[in-house]
């Protein structure tokens, strides 16, 4: 098996003018937020009030932003358990986002679904499945709906490493190519399930490699990459769009937190300081601040801006969730059925 | 279409009336595809063999000659995912019907239909929704045995969040399915090859049948029978032969198991004081154990005599026809379960 | 080594004399797979996470390392096609231990528990056999929701050919889990996630218990309360107030549903005269239906007042720890069924 | 997508010993046995005296010879719905089989399974699933138990082109080249599920092209050319046995006979006459057998005198069926449990 260790130093090739320059900020912009969102929770965790099994993206944040920012309102997402990049880079109600995370009635879910079940369909985002592999037959039903509309939308499906192994999406693929629906298949492979690695769970680690069978038209990207993620997508819809059918993205990244909660993994012994430590030195977010900085698409300053709006925000996001009302309880059966 | 102008609240037992035409069962269940589709642009028919020359039974026999092979289309053996294609395509706003020639393949499914469909409406506080009718129909006899017969009512039964629908009648097998395709929740229809033999009296038209409204298919006064989707004719034949012993029974037929009737079963026993559960299912955790469970809790006071059960043996069906005359229950052992609770002794 | 010979008909309540020592649940069955590991060859264990640091709650912690990563190893997520993989090699003279965190995934894995495992005996005729143990552990609480803290005994129960297996206490745990091994067929063991906080006597080696063979908790005269798995600590915490209350209930733990002691439920139900069923599953069609169903059938005239169940509500399970609290039913909702039908008069 | 007749006459290319004799002729054996005794069902069909719905292998029969005289009596084969072929090949008890479809006592499942449950532990065969895809995990298990015992084994899966349909093909196979399993995937690719023909239900046709993502090799061959299958199968087996893994192969092939019963399928009129002739003039047995003649393998004479034992042979097995108890009613409960 080849090595899976992306140890190469990540480089933003971006060529005069042809992703435009309020782009380049927004994928910046879009990231910032969701780390930013991630670190709070990671700082609040601790005080139990969160009372839902969290799944930190920090680390995956180039995938959400380099993926969804080719999007209209309209497009549909699914998402899995590891879904708050996905929903913010989607533009979903933050607000609502994380008064989910404390179970609130203000809640995206009404806090009946929890960290892992985000819902917003003022922006396409229809559901979250925690079940592994869960949404991607969903996403692919979702096309269909738009191809029996022709209404031109695209559906996208997030999931991780661990979805390959389900019999499920080699058979959603093979129905998107044979309907040649309009949508994107994107994997996150950040080379864990939960403790164990990659190469305990699948023959080998090429996760693109599997789908050539099918000719679906495939793209892997170094997933730390936001640029990368950005042109390898844009492809991807812009085809789903025009009526060529769907496309396959393997992203290759890491999640720097633990499966879920706030630890680092290195604690429970399944991975090493050291590999944590270099994709640390690979954090997409940080790498891009530095190439936007050199290549004067920002400035110090307007980071400094930025990033005390956005923590002000951030800080009220949650304020409004922790101060939002319970679901009450005699409302508990509502929603079974429509 | 305004699904909701449909769902007509009384329900007239055309059946009753002889109002309508004499359809065949299988003619009725394409008449409401039919419909559906024509007033609904959303609906949509996939399944195995849906658009193949004998059209699953005769049943969506050249749907896609009229409506095109977009919205008629046969599907891949990957009943997961195509179970997840059907939820997805739903919760963007279709209403998709996905057909089975068997219930046996949703076991295939189960995830996308327990973990997916049916909790896709709470999970999210109501904000989505799946309403989609996955319809598949029961097999028996000629040696189909362990993979090919399995009813699995009692399993859809247990999970909130499902419609389960047993039509009997080709005029309820046409209404409820149209009022489950109106439905705005996953709806379960399962039918009964056996069935499929019928004709009966059917309206032209549109018409819906209200989920959770049984019907009495024969007033008596001495003993309950619940009996559910074939095993209704087979209680209509005991009924008959118990009437010349002198036993007047009364045939309950709840049509949806999920929501169930609960208030005509009650009344029926509330009269007669007893109660036999036919179903075409397995014994152990099925239908008959809900529907005499909730008479134990709810209508105990009525209750003269103990349940009976008459459900299919627990085993997995055997092939040989021999077995097969074991395995399978009916008006014999209908008529043994009623002689044997008239006789109890009232205790209390 | 011969299993047979670990098959003690007798069983001998250690918790009650306190022999043994005193160990983790989680210890307990860890116990029971080592030794099973170590006696028999064909034993091996498979499992997301079996190897890794954690261990599978502890359950499984290094195992491999004691009894190489050939027969205790991780599996990739595909859980229908690794269920498939354990009954083959079951067929093939193995005896696979399966383990999940979860029963919610099996969901994925039903055409094969289903379809294969449950009929690989009958539909051959007994020429084929298929032993294997599937483990999961059914999750509550922290807002693990819709999808992470299903019980589904309510579906397996259903099905013929399978085992069914709900510990309470460590002891039983470890001489089920032994039993389950040794068994020639295949045998579902639901966990709770709750119990693996309990420790209790266990004694060392090998021992087994009877499947079919439920024990009573506490003895009592005036209501019968039948508990399955966590709910049994709820039931004695009931009993215990009940008391107060002077009324004096009886706790029976089935212990294993499939097969199911009825025996020791009739014979509870003859002297008391009352039943309360409680379990961790949805009401409708779940396992109280079918003690109900069982009861209302055989022991019909032991019955002074209708029967009730306890069980969660008939929803997914909602996140918020608010409405948590109002699904899951416990200690305060036995004591109210049992005073409701303790009121009850017998109007018959 | 390419053209999936194969028109191409069936060259049989044997170089001089390379296959024994004698193997030679027991292809021709092998594949005679399971034609008659297809042929005989076909015939006795109509009497209703076989409550079971037959999946006949016609057509097919180069396969299940081709593959099974590679294996050892104690190999383990899985098989599905259209396994007869399977079964004769492996040495299964031709007698039990015929009974079973009779749905008598003496039926290798004790008539219990009918047409679509047939095992003979005897000769490693562990039974047979009639949902499609449902025996390949179960043989890649058989393989694991092998591995583990060191026994020296091969399990095989005979599947339909359906079964690549079904997710549980691709978890299985990654799962068998994890673990470097001793198992063989063979695919009979007979164009057509039921009435549907492939193109209804895959994005491309190429079916073995399906795993090349997972690096396990891969065969594709005339499935009505019994001597390149049995070359591939024979490669494949080998490899397994020798600690290398799993392979997977496709056959193409074609059933003369409909999904099931004895119609044709023109009658239903999925598929038409011509298609029909196409592939009755490329029959894996009179072609093999012109073969054979030409080589003077295999005279006319000794022909006849195979065919009129054959046939004696094959009116007792029916006699013997025929003939046989039913199961007793009394014990409808037995086997349940063990
Ligand atoms: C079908 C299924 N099996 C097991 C699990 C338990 N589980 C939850 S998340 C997870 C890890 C999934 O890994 P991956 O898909 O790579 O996503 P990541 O967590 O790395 O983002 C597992 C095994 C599950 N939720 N669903
Ligand atoms: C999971 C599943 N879905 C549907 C069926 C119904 N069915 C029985 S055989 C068959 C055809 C399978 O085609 P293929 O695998 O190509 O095998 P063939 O019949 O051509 O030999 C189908 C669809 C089934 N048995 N199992
Ligand atoms: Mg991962
Ligand atoms: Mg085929």
């Amino acid at each position: 098996m080849k090595s899976i260790k992306v140890t190469s130093p990540i480089v933003f090739s971006v060529c005069r003018g042809d992703i435009p320059k309020e782009l380049l900020r927004e994928f910046y912009r879009t990231m910032f937020w969701i780390q930013k969102v991630e670190l709070k929770i990671n700082e609040l965790y601790h005080e139990d009030e969160m009372k839902t099994p969290v799944h930190l993206c920090l680390g995956q944040e180039a995938v959400a932003a380099g993926v969804c920012l080719n999007l209209n309102a309209n497009d549909y997402v699914f998402t899995n358990h590891r879904g708050h990049g996905h929903y913010i880079a989607k533009g979903g109600n933050i607000k609502a986002m994380v008064a989910e995370f404390y179970n609130r009635e203000t809640g995206c879910s009404r806090g009946r679904g929890g960290s892992m079940h985000l819902v917003d369909t003022a922006v396409g985002l229809l559901g979250s499945s925690s079940i592994v592999g869960g949404g991607i037959p969903l996403a692919t039903g979702a096309a269909l709906a738009s191809v029996l509309r022709k209404d031109n939308r695209v559906s996208l499906a997030f999931f991780g490493d661990a979805a390959i192994e389900e019999g499920v999406i080699y058979e959603s693929i093979n129905f998107a190519m044979l309907k040649k629906l309009p949508v994107v298949y994107v994997c996150e492979n950040n080379l864990y399930s939960v403790f164990s690695h990659l190469s305990k769970r699948q023959a080998q680690d090429d996760i693109y490699r599997r789908f050539i069978g099918l000719d679906i038209p495939i793209y892997r990207v170094d997933g730390n990459n936001v640029v990368a993620v950005y042109r390898a997508a844009k492809k991807a819809i812009a085809q789903a769009r025009d009526g060529g059918g769907p496309s396959f993205i393997e992203c290759r990244t890491y999640r720097l937190k633990d499966h879920h909660g706030t630890g680092s993994g290195v604690e429970v012994g399944y991975r090493s300081q050291e590999e944590v430590d270099e994709w640390v030195a690979r954090c997409p977010v940080k790498n891009y601040e530095r190439f936007l900085l050199e290549q004067r698409l920002l400035t110090a300053v307007e980071i400094k801006q930025f990033t005390d709006a956005v923590d002000r925000e951030v800080e009220g996001v949650f304020n409004f969730a922790h101060a939002s009302p319970l679901p009450r309880e005699d409302e508990v059966l509502d929603y079974l059925y429509q | 279409m305004d699904w909701s102008k449909t769902l007509v609240k009384e329900e007239i037992n055309f059946e009753a009336d002889k109002k309508g035409r004499k359809l065949s069962y299988a003619a009725a269940i394409r008449e409401a595809l039919e419909l559906a589709m024509t007033s609904d642009e959303r609906v949509f028919i996939m399944g195995q063999g849906v658009d193949d020359p004998v059209g699953m039974f005769g049943i969506t026999l050249d749907l896609h000659k009229k409506y095109g092979q977009e919205r008629v289309f046969d599907t891949p053996l990957s009943e997961n995912a195509l179970t997840g294609v059907a939820i997805g395509a739903a919760v963007a706003g279709m209403r998709p019907v996905y057909m089975h020639n068997r219930p046996d393949f949703l076991l295939l499914a189960m995830d996308q239909i327990v973990n997916h469909a049916a909790k896709w409406s709470y999970m999210f506080g109501g904000s989505v929704r799946a309403p989609l009718v996955i319809w598949a129909c029961v097999g028996r006899g000629w040696g189909g045995a362990a993979q090919h017969t399995q009813t699995l009512q009692g399993l859809f039964m247990h999970i909130p969040g499902l419609r389960l629908v047993m039509p009997t009648t080709p005029y309820d097998a046409k209404g409820l399915l149209i009022t489950g395709i109106a439905d705005n929740n996953p709806v379960i229809i399962l039918e009964h090859r056996w069935l499929l033999r019928q004709s009966g009296y059917v309206p032209e038209g549109l018409y819906s049948i209200p989920f959770g409204c049984g019907v009495v298919r024969r007033q008596g006064k001495d003993i309950t029978i619940v009996a559910i989707s074939y095993m209704v004719v087979e209680a209509l034949g005991a009924a008959r032969e118990l009437e010349k012993q002198g036993i007047d029974a009364e045939v309950i037929d709840p049509r949806t198991l999920r929501p169930l009737d609960e208030a005509i079963i009650l009344e029926s026993v509330k009269k007669t004081g007893r109660l036999v559960v036919a179903d075409t299912g397995w014994k152990t955790g099925g239908v008959g154990a809900e529907i005499t469970a909730l008479v134990a809790e709810k209508g105990f006071e009525y209750l003269k005599a103990p349940v009976r059960r008459v459900t299919t043996l627990d085993i997995p069906t055997p092939a040989s026809d021999v077995l097969e005359a074991k395995f399978y229950t009916g008006k014999a052992d209908i008529i043994v379960s009623c002689s044997e609770i008239m006789e109890k002794k009232v205790t209390k």
